[in-house]
């Protein structure tokens, strides 16, 4: 890979700006290889709780115009086996990991980050996108600050790893709920996890297309929302942004490093450009660097 | 990109056995042998499920009922209307003017029958040994003799064809002839007994693996250490892709992406 | 137009259940009845405040995959001139006509209202969607429920017109918002506004794409969301709701009725299809209805 | 379908005279005579500019710098980037062999250079009447020279050219020539006199509106009462069109939408 693509990241230096994001081919260490060698230079497990989960029923996803909508239901095997795919992956290579992991309490964050600081995971990601755990006012966690906080706050009183804070769109003011992470010590920002819910019906079987009914969208249209986040959150917080929402070719990634990302990360894309995604993005992106005249990724920086 | 998904209506449901039916839809899709569809009535889940037939003008699929999903497809009749994503995935190979030997087991003989269609169809001389549990199982019989291919049948209580394995009559036949491709679909311990036994002749087996998305984004149906997606690369796999699958014949995973071992299988 | 499409709503039988949304073409008389030429059953008028105004700089449109940003400002040349459009308007054409409106504060909203009495106009629909208009706790005003109370309570309190309450999909909760607005006598929902709002940036300038940066999103990547939300509040209210976001084909008024709306509007769709766009959808609607043997469009209902 | 927005370096700058300036941009466009771009610095606004010239490799908009947002363009240089969308809008009608006259006023001019061009390639037989308020103001001169048509050149002042109007020229000329078809741009009042002054002769005119989205959907650039979007089905109208609209010639919206109504107009 081109030199232009080097970037440091809380202390690594990436060999690209791409990141395999929570729930994207992440399941077994195999999947984590292969991105790696297509050319992510970051990898996100799937997101882990204590207890296994099979996940919601099928279907669990589907496509519309620009996107599409999932409800996986967080699926997977638990923290150990989840834990097991990384040390399986680290055999063989060395790009950093990042372990994701999702609990309904701060109790449960903080055991789940216990488990990775005896793993070979380099990172810790806690995805607070969890549905239907709403805090004392009905709010849901992801949506509240006070949550948000408290969440964080409690992993890094045990945490060895740096952690992740990622980010639902599904707020009211997503500059409170980053400021919260960053207060409560969180080192880096992921941001977006997929936004709505919606739901597609099927108007012949007159049914919902997903079996959960509802599904988080992502995929190219969320570009312009997650860019806007990522443009707020960045105007209030020093620590860095992992970008992600409807980034599919180099331009894109520029573009959300000029929102104010530091990395970005590629979900639906995968569906959309195939495994190679990752490869040719890359490429794209060396060549909008050189073309604009950029000496290196690390160049391009947010804009006002 | 968008997904290919469409609601269709069943034209027709097939009685193959008592614990297998086929449904015959009449929609035009581009397939070739291997490749799957994913079947929902979007109430009581959807699954993967091999393309059996396909011609210009429509195309079919067969299951085996075996759970609550496909018990409840079982009731569905003429009319009704189902959700149908696909066709995915690789499509088995169909060379000009050789010697093929299909080899099914089970639920693995449906998409077989389609591949020996095409073969006939691009001069080919194909043997095909089938193998069930007992004889009010077998699928398929009729269908490959309408192509004029005689299967060998093979039950394990020879109460249909011959008393034995898929893998006993493959064994005589390569003693009599030397096939040029070997194609095999069924149960995994088979298929990996089918390409131990290959000795060297090309092969080429359908996989089955846990199916969420079928669009290779979920990982749930990757295959380890080198990730390959049975929804996007496979179904169809040759020697050397599976020979780099170390969980080949080993393990698979269930819903939660958590290894389940197959019996018999050293781990 | 053909009989099926003929539905019933708030006392009125419209000619199509198809709805020219708030600010699509709606600021001149002559606009307005062009669209009921081409087909829409119901008009809505550009969202109009007490005072004129220019609304934001250009760039106030911009397009990506599935859908598009605006932020046209609320531009509007003031309520009094406003309604003489509807006038004009009436002077030609029998099709009902819903005045949208907007203000700061239940105050404002219910002068508004007065304005609307006197006028031509059939229904009163207030957009509370204005941005930047926060209540005591910093929450916008549309994702209050006790501000979207206040305002509706205050309009009905004086409005002699059915008065539709446009809610914002940008919401922690839509169910909540929805009973707050029939609770307070609304007659009906109009939902959903436009979302986000996102950002584009253009990689070459280094600068946002549209002049106010933001702008709320827009057309078919919408329509998740859209059904999502009406779905919801469609479980908890019995008043009727003018569903829209990303329509553009008769199958998709059919979903978004089985979503729970009783009528489609169209906005972004006049862009990707023209201004006939009310005509070939409402053969569309025409075509499904028979092949799926539906007497008329009233009989399609929301599913379970 | 997707808006075609793309950002252009300017290759080179042109200055017609002290107020007005050409940008050329090598981009090919697909784009007939009478359309129009929404050119953008993504600073000081965005605004539309009909194209002047447009060949198989490079186009041009020609601005007069009027106010805020041309004063901020009048200091780009070549090498600087724009943000354009377009081309949008209608065309003016080519025809073939006929005798065409082209009366432009001010920056109404620039477009009917560009429509010069193809009449004349299509064996029309082309006179041009360009009006200006004053002999420092004219444009296009040489360019339209350069394609073999020499502008009768009209001023307020008589400081180049005969002093008089458009009108003054265009009368003279019907009164020795019948043209097959007449094309104008310029101020509205103008076009509306050479519209009353054309006796049955077809007439295509360039009408300018305000304009915010440029594709149809806001609303801001509709004439009255037939709702007639300027940015789509014109800005280039026949008489016909012209007929419908009692707005024409009388008044226009601004930035809110309000009426605001041509002085000298009756309302
Ligand atoms: C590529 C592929 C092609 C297939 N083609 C056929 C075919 O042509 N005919 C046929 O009868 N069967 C086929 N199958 C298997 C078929 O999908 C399962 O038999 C069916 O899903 C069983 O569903 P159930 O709910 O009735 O049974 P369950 O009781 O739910 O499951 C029985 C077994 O089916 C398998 N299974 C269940 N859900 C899935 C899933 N989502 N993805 C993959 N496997 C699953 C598991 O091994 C499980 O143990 C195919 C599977 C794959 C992966
Ligand atoms: C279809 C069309 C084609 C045009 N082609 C040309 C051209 O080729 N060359 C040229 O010099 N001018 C052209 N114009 C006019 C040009 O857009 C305005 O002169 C320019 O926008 C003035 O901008 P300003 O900010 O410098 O001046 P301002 O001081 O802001 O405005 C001066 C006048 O320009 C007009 N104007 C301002 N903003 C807009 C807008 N968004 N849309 C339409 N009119 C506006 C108004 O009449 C206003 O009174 C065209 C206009 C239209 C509608
Ligand atoms: C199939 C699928 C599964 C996902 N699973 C997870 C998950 O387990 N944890 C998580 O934090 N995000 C999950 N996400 C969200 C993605 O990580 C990402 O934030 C989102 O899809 C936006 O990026 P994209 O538009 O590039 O896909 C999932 C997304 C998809 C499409
Ligand atoms: C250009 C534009 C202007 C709009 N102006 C208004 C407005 O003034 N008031 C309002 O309530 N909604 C306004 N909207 C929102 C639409 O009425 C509609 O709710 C939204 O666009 C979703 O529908 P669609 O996907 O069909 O466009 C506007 C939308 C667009 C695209
Ligand atoms: S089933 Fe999701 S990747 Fe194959
Ligand atoms: S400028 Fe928006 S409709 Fe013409």
């Amino acid at each position: 890979m081109s030199k232009k693509l080097m970037i440091d990241f809380l202390g690594y230096t990436l060999a690209s700006p791409l990141v395999l994001p929570a729930g994207i081919m992440g399941i077994s260490s195999g999947s984590l290889a292969r991105a790696a060698n297509c050319g992510a230079g970051l990898l996100t497990t799937k997101s882990l709780s204590l207890k296994p989960r099979k996940g919601h029923n099928n279907p669990v996803t589907a496509c519309f115009e620009g996107g599409m909508i999932n409800a996986m239901g967080l699926c997977n095997p638990g923290i150990k086996e989840g834990l097991e795919e990384v040390r399986d992956f680290k055999k063989r290579i060395e790009s950093p990991v990042i372990a994701s992991v999702f609990g309904t309490s701060p109790e449960e964050f903080y055991e789940l980050a216990s488990y990775v600081n005896k793993s070979k995971a380099d990172f810790i990601e806690l995805n607070l996108s969890c549905p239907n755990v709403l805090d004392e006012f009905g709010v849901p966690l992801s949506a509240s600050k006070d949550s948000v906080y408290k969440i964080v706050k409690s992993v890094k009183s045990v945490s060895e790893r740096p952690v992740i804070a990622k980010l639902s769109p599904n707020v009211l003011s997503i500059k409170e709920i980053a400021m919260a992470a960053q207060n409560a010590g969180a080192d880096a920002l992921s941001m977006i996890n997929s936004l709505g819910p919606g739901m597609l019906i099927d108007i012949k079987l007159k049914r919902p297309v997903l079996a959960n009914k509802f599904g988080g969208v992502s995929g190219p249209c969320l570009k312009p929302v997650a860019q806007k986040l990522i443009y707020e959150a960045s105007s209030c917080v020093k620590i860095p942004i992992i970008g992600m929402g409807g980034v599919i070719s180099g331009k894109d990634v520029i573009e959300i490093k000029m929102a104010g990302a530091t990395l970005a990360g590629i979900g639906a894309g995968v569906f959309y450009r195939g495994i190679e995604i990752f490869k040719k993005v890359n490429r794209e992106i060396v060549k909008f660097l050189n073309e604009a005249g950029y000496e290196n990724i690390g160049e391009v920086k947010r804009i006002k | 990109m968008k997904e290919k998904r469409f609601t269709l209506k069943i034209m027709d449901v097939i009685y193959e056995n008592e614990k297998t039916i086929t449904f015959i839809f009449k929609h035009k899709i581009k397939s070739g042998p291997g490749q799957f569809i994913m079947l929902s009535d979007l109430e009581n889940g959807e699954k993967p499920f091999s393309i059996s037939s396909c011609d210009g003008s429509s195309f079919g699929v067969t299951m085996k009922i075996v759970g609550e999903f496909t018990g409840k497809l079982s009731a569905l009749k003429p009319g009704d209307m189902v959700s149908i994503r696909g066709p995915y995935g690789s499509t088995f190979t169909i060379p000009e003017g050789k010697r093929c030997l299909i080899t099914g087991g089970g639920c693995g003989v449906p998409p077989l029958f389609f591949l020996a269609g095409r073969l006939i169809e691009r001069n080919n001389t194909v043997t095909a040994v089938t193998g069930f549990k007992t004889g009010s199982e077998a699928m398929c019989v009729n269908e490959f003799e309408k192509t004029g291919i005689r299967p060998v049948i093979m039950t394990d209580d020879g109460s249909l064809g011959a008393r034995g394995t898929v893998l006993d009559a493959m064994r005589d036949i390569l003693k009599k002839e030397r096939p040029d491709m070997i194609y095999a679909a069924g149960p995994e311990i088979m298929l990996k007994k089918v390409m131990d036994a290959s000795d060297g002749i090309p092969c080429e087996i359908l996989v089955e693996r846990y199916m969420k998305c079928a669009i290779g984004i979920c990982g749930q149906c990757a295959m380890d250490p080198i990730g390959l997606r049975v929804c996007v690369e496979g179904p169809v796999l040759n020697k050397r892709a599976v020979g780099l699958l170390s969980e080949f014949g080993a393990y698979r995973r269930d819903a939660s992406g958590a290894k389940e071992f197959f019996c018999g299988a050293t781990h």
